[in-house]
């Protein structure tokens, strides 16, 4: 399990996260969602180490992660699909794939037949230059990829964005198969609400750097969430 | 020992002369001619040399060689001319002739004789002649060459003599052709000479040509026609044979530049860091070589010639550590801001430059060849040295191994990823500053094992890195940023173009047109010769 | 029009900047020439250093024009400040007449020892001064328009444009060192005796050209301060961030990158032109791309991006050259100007004065100034550190 | 193929006129001999699948991809494959792009300036003076994106749905006869999703729009003429419902 | 402090031109110290004002200038290159002190506040080509006169040309090629000269190659097998120094021109050896031709101060002229005239330990010739610095004296 505590993060003098507390579990989707530039992202680098945090607590699995390099969070099990997906665009597919090896013991490093399930494109473009791949086949290489390290923790930031329907739904799906598997929590930020509405066990919703709102799908009404969300 | 009345000495060799050329003669009459090696001035020593040479002797050629080499001295309490070689602070002296042990003498007992380029000239001919029955072929066949190159018709019969004798193929046709030379510059009938015309045109190479040139520009005749149809061909299959030749000076000067470069190629190429100090690596390298052949000169003679072996693995682990120590201290404060390590890098250069300066001191280093790295081997009519051959060899293999690491193995995937987006590739739990810190030691050990061959051709002087870095960066960004391929193509590109224009336009010109080639070639190919293509890169 | 569009650059800060460097240029020459007892003296030692600073600082200046704004990064600038030496040159050289040592009345000394008969033709018109000056404006001026008219048509960017313009500052080092290319080969133009007729080396003279350079930097500064105000000027940082985004909303990047370019040589060219009298000699050496990359390293020590930084910058590191190359650091200078080097990307990645404004500042989220670092260079550089 | 001529002929009453447009990457074909024409004063909805040549097809319009074979023509008669981006541009043709590029050092506000319609030479800049008409169009704009409380930011500290609205902004400031627009509710909330298809439809009043979007709440909301494109080539077209109820389209794009 | 006497040093530490120039600075600290061993100059100790102009020619001027009215140094001695030489000079006739410059040049300058102590190309290039023309330097026929571009070569290249025409050398047996400073791949060149060599005539290359491009050219020459006995390459710009940094083997037998040799045998010689070993504590260190020429105009400058009682620098010039002092190849060096001095000339052949034995030399001592005898406009040019002439370009054809 995750656990935030009092996050603090700024961005200079900017503070981009008030004292965040949030919790996602092992087989459970935890959705944050939240309007433009309310620090979402923000949160999410913290986590996975790519943005020092100035004050509170990240725990992971019992142990405060502190200043760890997101390397070594990677190899305790942190996945990150980001915002913008940032594939390497000059490694094939098959090599961005491959760069997930890296966190995981020798004899794991080999792409899971899952992914391929989850997303046959891959499969299709193996050869090609990932940065030359349409957004939504990046998108589905950045899940992949994430995949690739077996993470106990997948965090996902906007994963539908600029995403044709079809393969939202895929996506959807994917992510559904994953929780289902029980050996993941899984982190979703998330602006499309239908989609969020769907596979959200618990969910967050931030405001100007805090969190204004919290609880279980069935806690919050599909209203109250929504109301935090409008303008 | 007395010397001999000169006059005795000289009736002595008419004598022999009369027993004929291939008695031994004996030890005391060739001592008494030894002597005279040491009794007066460049004249007199002239005479000398002659007069052991008409003695025939076979032991003769041993002492003029010695001659030749400096190693002949005049003991001065007897006139005496004696073999010195350096023992501590003085000489062991033996006998030239007999080789017998004739004791030591201090620095000042002994006076060198000296001998100039006129003299080294007189005894190669000399001893060309003396040695064309030798039982050497070696010594038989540059005993030809030397033949050949003096043309000397009175050496016809003892040509005549050795080519029936001989059974070396290779060593035969250089005395045919030795004694065509000598036929053409002898007063011969004009059968003769146009046999030795067709001889000396099958030779075909810019020797021939002028032998037989200054035999076309004699009196006309059915000689002169014919020489000048033999000058006319040779100088047709030269022709050819020039173009054969810049592409291989080509190819030899693009290998430099590729080695220059490819250390480049990856920490500028591949991390984009403007790395100035790539030169210094290089430097280091050359300068590892100079400290590996000084401790095997004062401390294993015997392995000099794996002495750029012993160097290679030390030159990628100095330049490399280096290099290692340049990332994490300075480097991997600056990824996101490329600029600025031109600045930094400029700044570790100058550092650089300057402690190998104070440390080695100013001047040239002694970096040598070990014996495999030098002189030259005839392919057809252009002579390839080895070390240019070797540097090709070793360019190409570096290479190859590099795109090997690069592609092949997961640290190469690493560095790709690494380089392309830093917090992505750790939030795939690649250890980045480790992936950083190795691929910068990579490029700089690359840059370190160039080091190594360059030191081979070049200075080895704390300027060294400085010459190759503009032709480095040149180079890199020809090909294209970023492609290694593009690398290699571009080194050669640059190298042949350059040596083609050099025959007509200059070296000065050539590089200015190479230049101006250059600035020309990336307005048609803003990205180089091997641009990196896609919608990513375009952004 | 023009009036308004200097008006608009005279800020406070830009009145300071020109009230301080027209002091300097008036106040130096003039104590140089009081009596040495006089406790204010200025040795003339000085204004020649100092006034070869200025030159520097007009051609720091020049390259943060279109590295700090365009994200131009020139490594031959130094090829367009030769070229105006030269062109000054070329006048010096022919007010000799026949002072020279073999008193020909029309070649220069190092033709006549060559055996040349005549003059070639691109040395005539040099020995009027008016032609000279024009020269020095259109020769690098020149050289860069058709430099950067290929280059920048074609789209040439990033590294591609630093190294051919480095290769273009090669090619000239290598086709001026060669005597049959009638500039004195390696040594050069020299043995100067006299510019409009003024004795070169008289304190005097020494003073007015020590002020021409202050003027020229004053000049200089407000003209790249106005350049900057305009509205030109925020095209110019759009190009430097974002160049195809620029071209999507309609601007030739070319153009806006060929004027800055050719208006940069030309301050780089009148920078040169001041410097060779002062100097006394020109040679191909200033064509070295060491010396472009020096150029390039004052902007950055300074702090790119702003008009104080090259000007700072240069006259730091080369006051530091000075200093460090006498006395004890004599032999161990490099070490010193490496380490400073080094030291400052570390601790001042926006330079000296860069820093310096950050400071001044301190918020953060205002508006900073144009050029400075973007602010994901930095946020990146201060994650990397963390 | 159809001869020039012809095509110029059919292109005439068109703001927007493509015809058997291919371009290759590699080999690999990003559109098929596509053709598509816009009237004047029309928006229109492109959608399709990922790597459906939606991007590469304005990257075309625009200038930045020269097509392999094809015609091109703006309002008629303008070939738009002879002319490079910055003389698209001021021909009236705007974009804003599917990744958000704004101009990261300049604040906010410069960001609208730039974009705004008017002085786009060199010289003309350098002397340009910005007008109390031009404050206060860059005003309202800032106010529609709701940046105006931003405006002295630099463009680089904002948000990544922020950058989608300013580039919006910037749209709107070029005043453009033709918008191209790229996914311009990736990332944003629902709200705002609506909100931005009103825009859209008021902007789409005077000036002729082309939207491509993957949202198909938004595109509905935009109820206009529904574009499918796969492969590179058009597979179908007309109202949402029509090209919804197409199993082709279900199959490669929509999904069951 | 007004106790001691400055001397000013000037010459590279850092950059292309320390190769050659640290040498330098270390043998005028050297002779100072010697100096002051014997109780320094007018009962003053001297004292050494090292900078460094870091072989960049415009900070060579600011150094000058910082030598003579900062630190006020009565004399400097500095220089390698001709263009740093061209570039200090405005400053020493501004500020108007002494220069003394040890490296052999092309001439075709004589200046009052110069004294150049290196040869002209009459002490060092004519009586090379003189050697190799003689029945004993193998009667050359054929000449290739490669050299780096630059002044220095360009100019002595014109000399020979005019002086080996004027020994009947027809147009089509001399060979003049030009490569870039530095220039290191001489594959090219090398086979060139293997070419024009091979056309049956006796050939010899005379090489003004500069510095650092000197090691692969002979790297170069060797390895393509050109011997001295076939085509031998006389160079002067190659010197023990130099040659320390090369194996020599396959050179032995190329030649160097200069006026002084480490191989030398005079005890003048062994003994300046002995104390220079001494003084930089490492014997393997080499002498060579600068460092003569900087002895002799060190202590000829000692000299002239004594002389004048002074160091106020128009007594010294004036005192300077005509002050003979002993060289180190066991003869004196006089100043002359036009401030350029009297030396024997030496030939040299490489051998196999780096060192240089003398083949040859000029029968008595040359004076050095500023204004050649062998160039159109200079011929009629001579210098002479003494009152009432006190100049150093009078045409002796006009009668005039050129320049100011
Ligand atoms: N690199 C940065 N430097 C300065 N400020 C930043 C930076 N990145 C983000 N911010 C600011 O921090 C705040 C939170 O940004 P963040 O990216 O976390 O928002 P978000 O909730 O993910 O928004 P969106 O939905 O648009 O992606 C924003 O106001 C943004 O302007
Ligand atoms: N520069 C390029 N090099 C190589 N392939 C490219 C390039 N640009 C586009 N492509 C390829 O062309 C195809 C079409 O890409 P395009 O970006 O136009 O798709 P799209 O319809 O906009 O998709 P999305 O909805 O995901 O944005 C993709 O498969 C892509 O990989
Ligand atoms: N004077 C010289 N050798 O440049
Ligand atoms: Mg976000
Ligand atoms: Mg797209």
């Amino acid at each position: 399990m995750l656990e935030a505590k009092n996050v603090d993060l700024y961005y200079g003098a900017a503070q981009a996260l008030r004292g965040v507390s949030i919790k996602a579990e092992t087989g459970k989707v935890t959705c944050l969602m939240g309007r433009n530039g309310v620090g979402k992202t923000s949160l999410l680098r913290a986590i996975v180490g790519q943005k020092p945090i100035a004050g509170g607590e990240i725990i992971w699995e019992g142990k405060p992660l502190g200043r760890s390099p997101s390397y070594d969070r990677a190899k305790s099990g942190i996945a990150y699909v980001p915002q913008g997906r940032e594939i390497f665009p000059l490694l094939t597919v098959k090599e961005n794939l491959e760069t997930g090896y890296a966190p995981i013991a020798r004899k794991d490093r080999y792409i899971p037949d899952y992914v391929f399930d989850l997303f046959p494109v891959l499969k299709d473009m193996l050869g090609r230059r990932g940065g030359d791949l349409s957004g939504g086949q990046q998108q589905q290489l950045a899940i992949g990829r994430a995949l690739v390290t077996r993470p106990r923790l997948l965090v996902l930031d906007e994963p539908t964005e600029g995403i044709q329907p079809s393969i939202i739904k895929d996506i959807g799906r994917a992510i559904k198969w994953l929780r289902e598997q029980g050996t993941m929590a899984i982190l979703l930020v998330e602006q499309y609400f239908d989609f969020a509405h769907e596979l959200a066990d618990t969910f967050a919703v931030m405001d100007r750097g805090e969190i204004v709102a919290s609880g279980t799908q069935a806690e919050m009404g599909s209203e109250s969430v929504r109301a935090h969300l409008t303008v | 020992m007395r010397p001999f009345p000169s006059r005795l000495a000289a009736l002595a060799i008419i004598a022999l002369t009369l027993f004929g050329v291939l008695r031994p003669a004996f030890g005391a009459d060739l001592t008494a001619q030894v002597n005279a090696l040491g009794q007066g001035d460049y004249a007199a020593l002239e005479k000398a040399i002659g007069d052991l040479a008409a003695t025939g002797d076979p032991q003769v050629a041993p002492v003029l060689d010695a001659l030749s080499n400096g190693d002949l001295y005049v003991r001065k309490s007897d006139n005496a001319v004696v073999k010195a070689t350096k023992s501590g602070s003085g000489f062991t002296l033996t006998d030239p002739v007999t080789g017998a042990a004739l004791g030591e003498a201090g620095r000042s007992g002994v006076t060198k004789i000296k001998v100039n380029n006129k003299i080294r000239g007189l005894v190669r001919s000399a001893t060309g002649s003396l040695t064309l029955m030798s039982a050497d072929p070696a010594q038989r066949r540059s005993a030809a060459a030397d033949v050949f190159r003096s043309g000397d018709p009175a050496q016809i019969p003892l040509l005549d003599q050795a080519i029936a004798k001989e059974t070396d193929p290779g060593v035969k046709k250089i005395m045919t052709e030795a004694r065509a030379a000598a036929v053409l510059k002898s007063d011969m009938g004009d059968a003769d000479k146009i046999a030795a015309i067709a001889v000396l045109s099958t030779r075909a190479d810019q020797d021939a040509l002028a032998m037989l040139a200054s035999t076309a520009s004699g009196p006309d005749g059915a000689v002169k026609s014919a020489a000048a149809d033999a000058v006319a061909s040779i100088q047709g299959q030269l022709k050819l044979w020039e173009g054969v030749q810049n592409i291989w000076y080509g190819v030899s000067l693009g290998s430099v530049l590729l080695l220059a470069a490819i250390g480049l190629a990856i920490t500028f190429g591949v991390m984009g860091i403007i790395n100035m100090a790539h030169g210094e690596m290089v430097m280091l390298g050359a300068y590892t070589t100079f400290v590996v052949q000084e401790i095997i000169r004062n401390s294993y003679p015997e392995l000099f010639d794996w002495s750029l072996a012993i160097a290679l693995p030390l030159a990628f682990l100095v330049s490399g550590a280096v290099g290692v120590l340049i990332e994490r201290s300075v480097i991997r404060f600056l990824y996101g801001r490329p600029l600025e390590t031109l600045l930094a890098t400029w700044g570790i250069s100058l550092i650089l430059q300057q402690a190998v300066r104070t440390y080695f001191g100013p001047n040239n280093r002694e970096v040598g060849n070990p014996s495999w790295m030098s002189g030259a081997f005839d392919l057809g009519n252009i002579a390839i040295t080895y070390n240019r051959m070797w540097i090709v060899v070793f360019a190409l293999g570096v290479f190859a191994v590099l795109m090997l690491v690069l592609k092949r193995t997961p640290f190469g995937l690493q560095t790709r990823a690494v380089t392309a987006n830093r917090p992505m590739a750790s939030s795939m739990g690649i250890r980045t500053p480790l992936v950083d810190a190795l691929t910068f030691g990579l490029g700089s050990g690359i840059a370190g094992i160039a080091g190594v061959a360059l030191s081979q051709i070049d200075n080895v002087s704390p300027n060294l890195g400085q010459s190759y870095i503009i032709d480095s960066f040149m180079v890199v960004v020809f090909g294209g940023v970023g492609n290694l391929w593009g690398t290699l193509v571009g080194a050669f590109t640059l190298g042949i173009a350059n040596k083609f224009l050099e025959p007509y336009a200059g070296a000065v010109l050539a590089k200015i047109l190479v230049l101006v080639f250059i600035i020309l070639f990336i307005q048609k190919r803003p990205r180089g010769l091997f641009a990196l293509k896609g919608r990513s890169v375009e952004a | 029009m023009i009036t308004a569009f200097f008006f608009r650059a005279l800020d406070g800060k830009t009145w300071a900047v020109l009230a301080v460097l027209l002091g300097i240029g008036i106040a130096l020459p003039l104590l140089s020439l009081t009596d040495p007892s006089f406790p204010l003296h200025v040795p003339t030692y000085v204004v020649a250093l100092v006034g070869k600073y200025l030159c520097y600082a007009l051609l720091a200046l020049s390259v943060d024009l279109v590295w700090g704004y365009c994200g131009i990064l020139s490594l031959g600038h130094a090829a367009f400040f030769a070229l105006g030496g030269y062109a000054m040159g070329m006048y010096l050289m022919r007010q000799i007449g026949t002072r020279g040592v073999y008193a020909n009345p029309i070649l220069p000394d190092f033709m006549v020892f060559l055996n040349w008969t005549k003059l070639p033709w691109f040395w005539h018109g040099f020995d009027m001064f008016w032609f000279a000056a024009i020269m020095v404006l259109l020769v690098p001026g020149l050289l860069a328009f058709v430099f950067g008219w290929f280059a920048f048509r074609s789209r040439v960017t990033g590294v591609y444009l630093s190294i051919i313009t480095q290769a273009m500052t090669y090619a000239l080092l290598l086709a001026f060192f060669r005597n049959d290319m009638g500039f004195g080969g390696n040594n050069g133009l020299t043995d100067f005796k006299d510019i409009l007729g003024f004795n070169i080396q008289a304190p005097e003279t020494r003073g007015v050209l020590f002020f021409a350079s202050a003027f020229a930097l004053a000049l200089g500064f407000l003209i790249c301060r106005a350049v900057i105000a305009s509205k030109f000027g925020k095209v110019l940082i759009a190009v430097r961030d974002a160049e195809s985004r620029t071209r999507f909303i309609g601007y030739r990047v070319e153009g806006y990158k060929l004027f800055v370019f050719v208006l940069s040589a030309m301050m780089a060219g009148v920078a040169g032109s001041l410097y060779v009298p002062q100097i006394g000699i020109i040679n191909p050496g200033e064509f070295a791309p060491a010396n472009s990359i020096e150029a390039v390293i004052w902007v950055a020590v300074g702090g790119r991006g702003t008009l104080i930084g090259p000007i700072v910058g240069a006259l730091l590191v080369n006051f530091g050259k000075t200093w460090f190359t006498s006395g004890v650091l004599a032999e161990y200078w490099l070490f010193v100007l490496g380490g400073l080097f080094i030291a400052v990307t570390l601790f001042l990645p926006k330079g000296v004065v860069g820093t310096l404004m950050a400071r001044a500042r301190k918020k953060p989220d205002e508006t900073k100034a144009p050029g400075a670092l973007s602010p994901i260079e930095a946020s990146q550089a201060a994650e990397e550190g963390a | 193929m159809s001869a020039p001529e012809k095509s110029h002929e059919k292109a005439k009453n068109s703001l927007l006129y493509l015809d058997g447009v291919s371009v290759s990457f590699d080999g690999f074909k990003a559109l098929n001999a596509l053709s598509l024409v816009i009237e004047p004063g029309e928006m229109r909805a492109i959608i399709g699948p990922n790597g459906a040549g939606k991007t590469t097809m304005m990257d075309v319009i625009t200038g930045k991809t020269k097509p392999d074979e094809g015609d091109v023509y703006f309002a008629g008669t303008t070939d738009l494959t002879r002319m490079d981006e910055a003389s698209i541009a001021s021909l009236g043709i705007g974009r804003k792009f599917q990744k958000p590029t704004v101009f990261e050092s300049h604040t906010v506000w410069n960001n609208i300036d730039l974009a705004l319609a008017g002085v786009r030479k060199p010289f003309a800049t350098l002397f340009h003076r910005t007008s109390a008409k031009e404050i206060a169009r860059i005003e309202e704009i800032l106010a529609t994106i709701r940046l105006t409380d931003k405006k002295d930011w630099l463009a680089a500290n904002l948000s990544h749905g922020q950058k989608q609205w300013l580039e919006i902004g910037m749209l709107l400031a070029q005043e453009p006869q033709l918008l191209l627009v790229d996914e311009p509710v990736a990332g944003m909330t629902d709200a705002e999703t609506m909100e931005t298809a009103a825009l859209l439809r008021e902007i789409a009043k005077t000036k002729s729009v082309v939207v491509v979007e993957h949202d198909m709440h938004f595109v509905r909301e935009l109820d206009v003429k529904v574009t499918v494109l796969h492969q590179g080539s058009v597979l179908s077209e007309g109202t949402l419902d029509h090209v919804s109820a197409d199993p082709t389209v279900i199959e490669v794009y929509l999904g069951r | 402090a007004d106790d001691t006497i400055k001397v000013g040093i000037l010459h590279s530490l850092s950059g292309t031109m320390a190769i050659s120039e640290t040498t330098l600075k270390d043998t005028v600290l050297f002779l100072i110290d010697e100096q002051n061993k014997k109780g320094g100059v007018l009962g003053k100790k001297l004292e050494a004002v090292v900078v460094d102009p870091a072989s960049n020619w415009p900070l060579f001027a600011e150094k000058a200038r910082e030598l003579i009215s900062q630190d006020k140094v009565s004399v400097v001695f500095g220089c390698w290159t001709s263009v740093s030489r061209k570039s200090v000079l405005p400053v020493f006739k501004e500020l108007n002190s002494i220069l003394f410059y040890p490296v052999q040049y092309e001439g075709e300058e004589s200046e009052r506040n110069v004294f150049y102590t290196g040869a002209a190309p009459n002490q060092q290039a004519i009586p090379a080509v003189d050697y190799l023309m003689s029945e004993e330097g193998g009667a050359v026929k054929r000449w290739v006169l490669e050299g780096t571009d630059y002044v220095y070569p360009r100019t002595t290249n014109k000399i020979l040309e005019a002086y080996l025409k004027s020994k009947g050398v027809a147009e089509e047996d001399i060979m003049i090629n030009y490569t870039p400073f530095g220039f290191s791949d001489w594959q090219t060149e090398v086979a060139a000269i293997k070419k024009f060599g091979s056309a049956g005539k006796k050939t010899a290359v005379v090489s003004t190659v500069n510095g650092d491009a000197n090691v692969p050219f002979y790297k170069e020459l060797g390895n393509q097998g050109i011997k001295a006995e076939d085509i031998p390459v006389v160079a002067f710009s190659v010197g023990e120094e130099e040659l320390a940094g090369i194996d020599t083997a396959p050179l032995v037998g190329h030649l160097a021109a200069w006026n002084y040799f480490q191989s030398i045998d005079t005890p003048e010689n062994e003994d300046f050896i002995k104390k220079w070993h001494a003084f930089i504590k490492n014997d393997k260190r080499t002498t060579n031709d600068p460092m003569e020429a900087t002895y002799i105009g060190f202590n000829a400058w000692v000299a002239a101060v004594e002389k004048a009682g002074t160091t106020q620098p128009d007594a010294v010039i004036d005192a300077l002229i005509g002050v003979s002092v002993p060289n180190l190849t066991g003869g004196f060096s006089t100043i002359m005239p036009n401030h350029h001095i009297t030396k024997p000339v030496y030939i040299g052949e490489i051998q196999d330990n780096g060192q240089l034995d003398v083949v040859w030399q000029t029968p008595g001592l040359v004076v050095g010739d500023e204004w050649s005898d062998y160039l159109p406009d200079s011929k009629d040019l001579i210098s002479d610095w003494r009152a009432p002439m006190s100049c150093g370009n009078f045409n002796v054809k006009t009668g005039k004296c050129g320049g100011s």
